[in-house]
């Protein structure tokens, strides 16, 4: 048992917290940091970056131009570009579609499409959920009939997230209705291109534009882009749910959030006394930091247990439900710091090149809206209620 | 001991519920909200022709009610609607302010605001002052034959739109003193006086209020010179429990669409009503929101009398009302799902305002420490 | 709306102010706040006493030989009782059998038992739980045979609580195995002095011997002691549940427990501060106490929503659940107030006639077991779990 | 980075697991703590044997391990174990004084603690003292050629079958200086040393220790006069370490056992393991004891180090076994219903203790405190 890090672990978190703070703009830092609205370009620019220095792929073997980085080596570099503000890097392309393509896809499709996530050629968005399935993504209904060396796909997708900047999407798909929901589903990639595609903005409660419903009309697609086999699409889509689910857990995510909770704190006067002096707000913030160290340490168990380049297992589940607990409690805290500067609305602070004035503290107009977003950690990616269910039979075995 | 609303009460709440269910749709609120007002000046008409606005104050004032479960009961309302006009601040705060502390002519405005045609805003919180009602920070010195003020005023619900605002200002002493704290009435078009007015992410607007050297005549001035403290307590409190009556509103609202959503949305089958998880859940919600229930009728009960055990069943309901709320927020969202995180989806509308009703006039740990204090001071 | 108490209601609690001043022995209210054992002879002197003043059926009707108490009544007394540290008057023949009998009883019975049951010619215990069934109650196996104008009775009851001192029993018994469980269960009452009858100790795990295993061997039953009519029990048993449960949530008991919690933390030093003083202790008192003024007013309006002397519905389930949550909070921070005193145990502390020395303070010796002691409350009278069952049926009819 | 123990490590815990199962059934450790020694003296020979005692102390004191880990892994047997002979009273805190600042003459005690031949306590906390190491009241005053020490000590387990008492007193200053402290070795039998003995709620005794005018000689203080704070310090730290691991271990053998129950015991004809509601309160102990676990690894890689980051891993450790085993006590004696509440069930040991180490070496809420000031200090 040694948790202390290598000298070649240290050097390389040395290395990129150089290279983030040479290469990652303090203006797109600022606005990450701000909430702001990142554009396209700006999340197309980061990738691009990353990609130069050949970091976009952290969950790639090096054969396919991943970086081959250990669990501990991935974890240090997410933790240095939360710290650092860096954009997020897009999980669709990368973490979700690709790993499933380097392990079902044939030669062809990787050969095909994984250079092109790299290059940024496609902007890939995930066509899992459907209205009216929710976490029981297994009830999908969206049809896609073989015709020919063609599939014809007709349904709706929902909670697309970012598809209106997307060119391709990966998709589950119903292409046989007998036997168990989960035996007839197929994985299919699609072109947002494609005539009968249709992409409608669902607008969230805090007024943001992040998620979308997709419509499919007689979408005629390729056979050869059906990945692995027909109607077994639902073992790719677990395969794919694990690596979404590690990185909903954010544990990156709420160290900042515990950063800016500091600095909240101590910059918030509390008629006369600083928040961060008052007793209850002072505990309820060291709770949230002792959860956090000890999930920092959970995170680091379950990475390292996980084969290097493998799936984590059900144990991604307790890091879900825990991490995503923590990053709200810390969402939560920061609204309460701001007292009644909470409640000031000023859209044009989320727009790039704002500079003020500012409603209240400078760092008060995204922490409601990100509140109430991020109360979608806790049921997108398998709700926390799915992941209980997920422990109970994989680890408890009830 | 008798549970049940009177008549009159009962009959205020039906009216007032039957009214938003015909004439207020969500969609026309949303817009309300969304407007350049803030609010619509014609649904505020239509509230005190109903008799809304004047149940808010007692007769002596031009009213009818007034009372604790006056407050109670339309607030409930309020809530259960989503009501975005300016009842609370106009009404409770800064028409509570000239109620209680006015000179007659200063009265002789609530007849408006009891109309609808006009409104006022309190303008009394600053930032940094951690909601503690003593610890302002604008001035107010004696300047010719009034007082000239000076300051900065935060979040001030529907400021721009405010005939006249209610403003509280030092005329001695130090940010945390209760001592020497005034009240003035401060004309919405006075010279000095600049707003920066802004949306709220609960629907309706505010404002940063500016004063900056504003010359009043002494008649200006709301009650005796530095006594604002105590007028402040006395409405402030009612202040308090119309927010805790709201909130109670809103939850109820949460609930019986949670409960609904969770009867027809079938998942794996089955309605996800029928999953135990959520239905223990769901009851918790249940007990909890009736926890919530009695902490409103406590304080309602109380708002009437004077002294500490008045002061602490306030803030037992606002600290209950924070608690609970947050639980109610938290789980109605989780227990829809994606559904529950839309705009074209009603929940969020109430749970943005509940969340939101949590940053008003103290928050759960304000009143909390205050609960605690107070109950040393009276042992 | 009008909480405020009658000058009728006033002067009743002023007359039961002075009546337990006059009547309640401090040597007795002194036993019940150290948690000392109180004697069977303890207990029945408690009841005489009550008896005596006409106040120990007050939850039955005046004819019977009850108080005829509004509910604001009945409550006033119990606050006044559990303030007074009175013994708590024992529920299983007044609260549980009594409204039993007069309900579904016939008039031979009442006319027999009731009288009994005022001037403590029996001690009743509860013939409800079995083995192996825990909540689920209407899996009772405990055989009843009809012969001739007898029951043979065979089979085992746990959790029978204070069995011990009992020479009655009623029982829930299976009398037909035919349809759905619930249907073939019928109400007997049974002597406990019968052949065949043995009760054997259940030792907890805090020490105390409170509850216990009865077994039934061949018992035979006059057939008069079937109370209503052969496998309509179940009906009756869930009259009489609804009473004990609304007894359970004991908000009389928690404010007593908060006025001890308040006089503790008052006492306790801590490093040269009052432990009262302690912001995060304090504020933790501070919840129970708000919860508490809200759960009273609950359950005012519950118990003033039901008719007088009619049962409380499934509302008593709501309060139920509150009012244990609270008593066992209430509980944790007596615990939590004594520091390293909670731990030890002086067996002779909770012996009549102890008058010291104590280890620690003179009030901590029953403070650890009562903690560990009332965990049943949210188990025991169907447990926290079936209590939100009935509240997802009853009430959110889902 | 590596998350798994050393083969040593390893084999040392299964070693005292298998001995356990095999050779000392609860049965005997409920009598044991029973008895009147409150633990089996024949045990702790055994444990010695094992080399259970010898891993508590590293090779210079005659040990062969003594790191945080050693002492997790050791400690979380101790819990599984539900084992009720002195390791941690005399080993990691009286003997982990002598390790740290005994003379030679005093470090030779030592070796008859590895081997349990012999046992010591420490008598430190004080009643009033609110957990706080400083805040010691017993008095050491210069006396012939050495000392005489009065004062009262609270709740020290072991006591009265300790060889001897360590015993912290202040030599200077008062109650609160972190200064002035000092420590001393007084025999079992020294004269004006009394105890009051009694049985503790988890099984085992302890004593009130009271000191009235105990004489002892120069050669019985432990380090340096006056400067006891600082290796009081080291040696709790190293104690709330121990406990945070045995709290581990005890929460593992709860919540297996409950596991197994809501597995075989049925109601309404399926096993409670199948009720919804109950599995999501299972999955949530599942989970919050993985936080446990990590909160025990971090403070066992903290504990060799020094300065803050090493208290505030302690201490965030002990806050997290606190919270986390409220919940777990409580859970499981819920999700058992009157099965966990009975003697004869083995439940209800494992989660009295586990309640008791709350109130041992500081509660959560102390060591809370701790953590946030010991933050302020460091920023």
């Amino acid at each position: 048992m040694d948790l202390t890090y290598t000298p070649k672990e240290q050097a390389f978190r040395a290395e990129v917290k150089a290279w983030l703070a040479e290469n990652l703009k303090p203006e797109l830092a600022q606005k990450v940091k701000r909430g702001q609205h990142l554009s396209k370009a700006d999340m197309e620019g980061w990738h691009a970056t990353l990609n130069a220095r050949g970091w976009l792929a952290n969950h790639w073997p090096k054969e396919h131009g991943g970086t081959g980085w250990s669990a501990v080596e991935k974890n240090i570099f997410e933790e240095e570009c939360c710290l650092a503000y860096a954009p997020r890097v897009l999980p669709f392309g990368l973490s979700m579609l690709g790993p499933v393509l380097i392990k079902y896809g044939n030669d062809a499709q990787r050969k095909h499409w994984l250079p092109r996530i790299l290059d940024g050629s496609d902007w890939w968005c995930q066509g899992y959920s459907e209205p009216g399935a929710g976490s029981d993504l297994a009830s999908l209904r969206c049809r896609a009939v073989r015709e020919g060396d063609h599939y014809i796909v007709n349904g709706q997708k929902t909670w697309t997230t970012l598809g209106q900047y997307a060119n391709m999407i990966f998709m589950l798909v119903r292409t046989s209705t007998t036997g168990k929901p989960q035996e007839g589903i197929s994985f299919l990639l699609i072109d947002m291109n494609t005539p009968g595609v249709e992409v409608k903005p669902i607008h969230l409660l805090e007024g943001t534009h992040e998620v979308n419903d997709v419509f499919f009309t007689d979408v005629k697609v390729p056979a050869e882009n059906l990945v692995g086999e027909e109607n077994k699409g639902w073992t790719y889509a677990k395969y794919l749910l694990t690596y979404e689910r590690t990185g909903i857990a954010g544990i990156g995510f709420s160290m900042a959030a515990l950063n800016e909770l500091h600095d909240i704190a101590a910059d918030q006067n509390r008629a006369g006394r600083k928040l961060a002096d008052d007793p209850l707000f002072a505990a309820r913030m060291a709770r949230a930091e002792i959860e956090l160290e000890n999930a920092k340490t959970t995170n680091l168990r379950i990475v390292s247990a996980a084969a290097a380049g493998g799936a984590p297992g059900p144990e991604s589940s307790m890091l879900k439900v825990k991490g995503t607990e923590i990053r709200q409690e810390l969402d939560l805290l920061k609204k309460k710091a701001l007292g009644v500067y909470a409640a000031p609305l000023v859209p044009e602070a989320f727009e790039p090149g704002f500079n003020g004035p500012y409603v209240g503290p400078d760092y008060a107009a995204p922490i409601a809206r990100q509140y109430f977003n991020n109360r979608k950690i806790s049921i997108f990616g398998g709700s926390n209620e799915i992941q209980k269910n997920i422990i109970t039979k994989a680890i408890l075995g009830l | 001991m008798d549970f049940n609303h009177t008549e009159e009460r009962q009959m205020l709440a039906d009216t007032l519920n039957r009214w938003v269910m015909q004439d207020y749709p969500l969609a026309d609120r949303l817009a309300a909200g969304k407007s350049e007002t803030g609010y619509a000046p014609a649904k505020l008409s239509a509230l005190a022709e109903l008799g809304v606005i004047g149940a808010l104050f007692n007769e002596s004032d031009g009213g009818f009610a007034g009372e604790g479960f006056d407050l109670a009961v339309v607030f409930e309302a309020v809530g259960r609607g989503l009501i975005v006009e300016p009842l609370l601040g106009s009404a409770v705060l800064a028409g509570g302010v000239l109620a209680a502390a006015g000179s007659d002519e200063q009265k002789a405005r609530i007849e408006a605001l009891i109309d609808g045609s006009a409104t006022a805003a309190l303008a009394h919180f600053e930032a940094g002052d951690g909601y503690d009602p003593a610890y302002i920070d604008t001035r107010a010195a004696p300047f010719a034959d009034g007082w000239v003020l000076n300051g900065e005023k935060a979040v001030v619900r529907n400021a721009t739109t405010a005939d006249v605002l209610v403003v509280s200002a030092r005329t001695k002493g130090q940010a945390g003193d209760a001592d020497g704290l005034s009240l003035f009435l401060v004309p919405g078009d006075a010279a000095g006086l600049t707003m920066r007015d802004y949306e709220t992410i609960d629907g309706g607007r505010a404002a940063e209020v500016s004063l900056s050297d504003v010359a009043l005549p002494s008649s200006a001035l709301i009650g005796a010179e530095g006594a604002a403290a105590a007028v402040l307590e006395q409405v402030l409190g009612r202040g308090v429990l119309a927010l805790s009556a709201e909130a109670l509103g809103l939850m109820e609202v949460i609930k019986d669409m949670t409960i609904e959503f969770a009867r027809t949305r079938k998942q794996f089958g089955v309605p996800i009503g029928k999953f135990q998880a959520l239905q223990h859940r769901m009851a918790t919600m249940l007990l909890e929101i009736e926890q919530a229930r009695s902490a409103v009728i406590n304080a309602a009960a109380a708002e009437g009398k004077a002294g500490v055990a008045r002061e602490r069943a306030l803030s037992a309901a606002k600290v209950t009302i924070g608690r609970v709320g947050t639980l109610i927020a938290e789980e109605s969202v989780q227990i829809h799902g994606g559904m529950g995180m839309t705009w074209e989806y009603p929940l969020g509308h109430f749970v943005k305002r509940l969340s939101m009703i949590g940053h008003e006039l103290g928050d759960e740990e304000y009143h909390l420490a205050r609960y605690i204090a107070l109950g040393r001071s009276a042992a």
